[in-house]
């Protein structure tokens, strides 16, 4: 057993991130923010670095590798906030033209969301009658499909979307806490930084700890590929990063409440990702019924 | 214990029922949210006719041209114009909540005699100059300057989250005037007009995509001396007076409206099928148990400030600890009813979310409502 | 509208909790817990001060006062851990001989459980094949009654019964509130009284703040009689009990944790109330069919 | 990332299997609670058991006796014995656990000789000599006094939370011998053989019922300067070095242990109807999510101390906090899925229920935890 990260995949995940923070810097995001739509440019460099046909075999022009890479770099592209239906372009390398290379923007149907269909070459599943949103995330556009209940029986859901899904919202996690750490170390409140206030202290530490515990859990799925570990991981993501961006806010006080601030941003990203993949109920029956299967 | 409401307070209800029924349709449409000036035109207007009704200044004393009423009347008034869906107090908020009450308790006659009628006719607006973005939390470390030049202060720096400033006349300051004095001491609260020279007021959009604040940014504008309310570095003390006022009413229209969401979501959930799932309606049946509570809470802090002339703020911190917890809950529980369609900013609750968010940290962040409990409830002792 | 204690109120209040301090104080509570059994004497003294027959019509020998009168008295008695089916032999007075003056010590059967079946003189309700159990409570001895499932149905619960039990569960939540403050004041760590530490000072106020918004409920349902009041009043104040009891717990540390800290009593009896009256579960599902009826 | 075990660790696995299928049915009857001479005997029997095998000091170093065992074989002992229903270490936590390893990496020669192998083979049982009624979360306030009297230390005071006093034949004691100096100065660890004169063990009844722990009293108890592990007044580091030890498996039995409750829990819903109703339901979808993470977090953890040489305490502290939360809300779901029941003394879980109130208090209490995360892990300033 060595479940830690192999120098490969430290090697792996420190170039999407540095990839990440050259074409995609804070200013780059407030772009996007003002203008969303996938930048074709980033799109064909982040093929040419692998991220669409990382999973795809060597033998059919892919980078050959497995779950736990796609999982580290997801989980940058997440960190980074990255907009654009990148995990649906990644599941479609190798059968839609061009989703392994960045050329087709590929995006899917969701249950009864699809994100970015406007803007994407592909759709793929039945997106038609869809509706547009007013999305609540100006990094995401959204339509709608199917009917207006919220319960309906959607498509089950594809369990390595579902993950990689997990492993952005890992990212969320990850982030938020810095961010927070970092605002907490610098603010000064009553002469001291709000840091020392056990109140934040407590934010944060709680904060890395939902974090850390949906690492394990997401890296694990993505070694085992169990559907119960799937899940677990779902659970623990969606938690880890929505609450986490909740605290994040709050630790910032007023300046997060600003549209300038990041961290509006991935709250609002974290509600989106936390619609995708079939609702966290069925996740939790399915894991309840693993403990009498 | 008493829930009944006597004949008087009764006969009130009655009035303004009848009052509201009448006069709301009078009203004209509801501004856009980005026309400032159209809102402030709409504010005024209501302002007028609860001024010429006879329910301007309800609360206020009536030597300050106020009605004199009791908490009780507040509380039925606040109750009934949120139920018959009357305006909000919008962009007269500070004149009526804050500026005026200190005015009234602090001002001298003449102070009293300029501001006080134009709020009660809702002819002038206010906006309020307190937070920094240095000093959130910390409201009493803030740095904006004034110096004496004649019969003048001049004043430099700036302020953050100002509602309404766009269409204020006057602005209600907090400046540093002795910046060698322990923090709470060196503040002087000022009348600021807001068409003096110096001031510039840029809109502050925030998370929920718009712009209901501004920062005010104060280039050496000049402020009579003769618009100082209280002495000059009794600033903190004037302004804290005014939370004595607090009578148990703050949250009242904001309680009400919760409990008709609460409904309105039960009711949706019963449309879209999510009914159905017994964790949501068990979710939706310990929210109604949550706001009852609220509602019992307030009528019971509002029954102590008339038994006792006033609720300190620190049975606020109380309640405000656990609404805003609850209202956030209440959106939160929202969004599970919408699912999918939580994510669309076009359908009802889901811009109320967004600003519901707020509510843990405006006004006092929970962390300092806890301290404020722990300390000045319970006896603990401050850190070191 | 009044909604504050009367000054007649305030004295039936006091005057409760001085008879309680005097004859059942912490060597009493030390006593009853090692041998437990109602104290006949003091249950006649309580007969005496009106306890059972409090809403009992003057006509008929009571004291002609009402629900508010009740809840106050039950809130002292839940405050002072009191032992004995006191709300069963309140709900008996005029109807069982001698309940109304303490002699008779009446129980009830309460969903599939009774408490003091052995020490009481009449029980109500069928008690046939009750078995004892061995009960968390060291000063609520418990039987079982009926099919051993958690989810089968059992009779309405009497909204009075459930009502008072809720008062008792204010009782709890004020108590270890005022517990918790007294040891945060002069427990020492880290050269200060740990209720200087913000997590300390935090767990206390969210503790009064349960017990404030639990007491508004209770007081008001005791007003209104109104079924969904008293459902509300029920979950704040089972709530506020409960996790009143373990917050109080976690401030006192190590020193909390001993059979003789009065701490642990609290939390045991909260969880007893916890179970009468038919589950929260009812309680929920009608107050949400409040909202739609 | 790999979560398969290799060759030889499956090899160590098998055989580990197989010696305990055989092992364990030679064992006596389990003795009664309270009957602690009975329970020492029994532990210390197991204990023997292990040292004939070449299990005993899996972990600890070679030259310590041990066997040197990689994190990952001491987490497939724990993982195996747990599900195998072997007896806890019981009486030998101490020795194998902290005053052993504390001896190892801090003794003379002549200590680690004199005092390991007793603890190997189980023939000597230790306790911990270091709470006190005034010194719980902060331990380094610790009271109980030593002055050196020729070659002995004369300690007076008290310790509390002792467990296995009643049976134990040493004690490590945490003893201060410099009152002047800043209190982690002054600190000294001893070895207290427990039949010198002096000492009294009062039988501490916890909540639940029992009493698992004592309290120490000390009477000018002499206990030789030969028996000082480290220097005088560096007790503290000496301590703390153990720490360094942890290896990131410290809680592998008892994760494996909840997920079998879990799975019980699961099983008796169904048999009496609770499982119907999905809020329970998804409780426990959400705690089998919960206990999942827990055991690759202990996967993890484990991994990265063979990587690294050893798990810093603070990763610990991440781990503990989530577990023992966890771990009150599996037993809170027990008595979900009880009712009634779970007043029942005599049920599976119910004392188990009790028990869980401790682990967030316990060794750390969960605001000391969360602290060490901040502060050390994520490297935010001491409050003043």
């Amino acid at each position: 057993m060595r479940f830690q990260l192999t120098e490969d995949q430290r090697a792996l995940r420190d170039g999407v991130r540095q990839l990440l923070a050259r074409r995609f810097d804070a200013d780059a995001l407030r772009v996007a923010v003002a203008s969303p739509g996938p930048d074709r440019a980033l799109w064909r460099e982040l093929g040419a670095a692998g991220l669409f046909a990382l999973r795809l075999p060597e033998a059919e022009g892919g980078v050959g590798l497995g779950l736990p890479e796609a999982v580290l770099a997801f989980e940058e592209t997440g960190r980074a906030l990255l907009p654009g239906p990148l995990i649906a372009t990644h599941l479609a390398a190798g059968t839609v033209p061009g989703a392994d290379t960045g050329e087709a923007v590929v995006t899917a149907v969701d249950g009864s969301l699809v994100e970015w269909l406007t803007q994407a070459d592909v759709v793929r599943g039945d997106a038609s009658g869809a509706v547009p949103l007013r999305s609540v995330d100006p990094l995401t556009p959204l339509h709608r499909v199917g009917p207006d209940t919220p319960g309906a029986a959607v498509a089950a859901p594809d369990p390595v979307a579902v993950l990689l899904t997990a492993a952005e919202q890992l990212g969320t996690a990850t982030r938020v806490c810095e961010l927070a750490v970092g605002h907490a170390r610098t603010r000064e409140q009553f002469g001291q930084p709000i840091g020392a206030f056990q109140a934040v202290k407590h934010l944060c530490a709680d904060m890395l700890v939902r974090a850390e515990t949906a690492r394990a859990a997401v890296y694990a799925a993505a070694v085992t590929a169990d559907p119960a570990d799937v899940a677990a991981a779902r659970l623990l993501a969606d938690e880890a990063a929505v609450r986490g961006a909740r605290d994040c806010l709050q630790v910032h006080g007023g300046m997060g409440f600003t549209w300038e601030a990041e961290v509006h941003l991935h709250l609002k990203r974290a509600w989106v990702r936390a619609q995708r993949g079939g609702g966290v109920t069925e996740s939790e029956e399915s894991l309840a019924v693993d403990l009498v299967g | 214990m008493d829930l009944s409401y006597t004949p008087e307070e009764e006969d009130f209800r009655a009035r303004l029922r009848e009052w509201l029924a009448k006069a709301l349709p009078t009203l004209p449409a509801r501004p856009s949210p980005d026309d400032w000036p159209a809102r402030r035109a709409y504010d005024a207007g209501w302002q007028r006719m609860l001024y010429d009704a006879g329910y301007a200044g309800l609360h206020w004393p009536v030597d300050a041209g106020g009605r004199g009423a009791t908490p009780t009347q507040h509380l039925i008034f606040l109750e009934e114009t949120e139920k018959a869906g009357a305006p909000y107090v919008g962009a007269n908020f500070v004149g009526l909540l804050h500026a005026g009450p200190t005015i009234a308790a602090e001002g001298t006659p003449q102070q009293r005699a300029r501001w006080l009628p134009p709020v009660l006719r809702g002819d002038e607006v206010w906006c309020q100059g307190f937070s920094e973005p240095d000093a959130g939390s910390d409201l009493a470390s803030l740095r904006t300057r004034a110096w004496r030049d004649g019969d003048a202060y001049v004043v430099s720096g700036s302020k953050i989250w100002t509602s309404h400033a766009e269409v204020a006349d006057w602005c209600e300051l907090l400046v540093r005037t002795d910046p060698s004095a322990p923090k709470h001491r060196g503040i002087t609260w000022l009348a600021m007009p807001m068409d003096a020279p110096g001031i510039t007021v840029r809109p502050l959009r925030t998370l929920a995509g718009s712009a209901e604040f501004a920062e005010v940014f104060l280039d050496e504008v000049r402020v009579p001396v003769a618009n100082r309310v209280g002495a000059e570095n009794d600033g903190w003390r004037v302004t804290m007076v005014t939370l004595s006022f607090e009578r148990g009413t703050a949250f009242v229209g904001e309680v009400v409206a919760c409990r008709r969401v609460l409904g309105e979501l039960a009711r949706q959930a019963r449309r879209n099928g999510r009914w159905d799932d017994p964790v949501l309606r068990r979710r939706l049946g310990r929210l109604n148990a949550e706001f009852r509570a609220l509602w019992r809470l307030t009528q019971w802090n509002v029954s102590e400030a008339e038994a006792g002339g006033g609720v300190p703020g620190v049975g606020g911190s109380v309640f405000k600890l656990r609404y805003s917890h609850a209202r956030q809950e209440l959106y939160d529980t929202a969004a599970e009813v919408l699912g999918a369609d939580s994510l669309d900013l076009d359908r009802t609750w889901v811009l109320d979310r967004l600003s519901s968010l707020s509510y843990t940290i405006a006004a006092g962040t929970s962390q300092i409502q806890r301290n404020i409990v722990a300390e000045r409830i319970l006896g603990l002792p401050k850190g070191r």
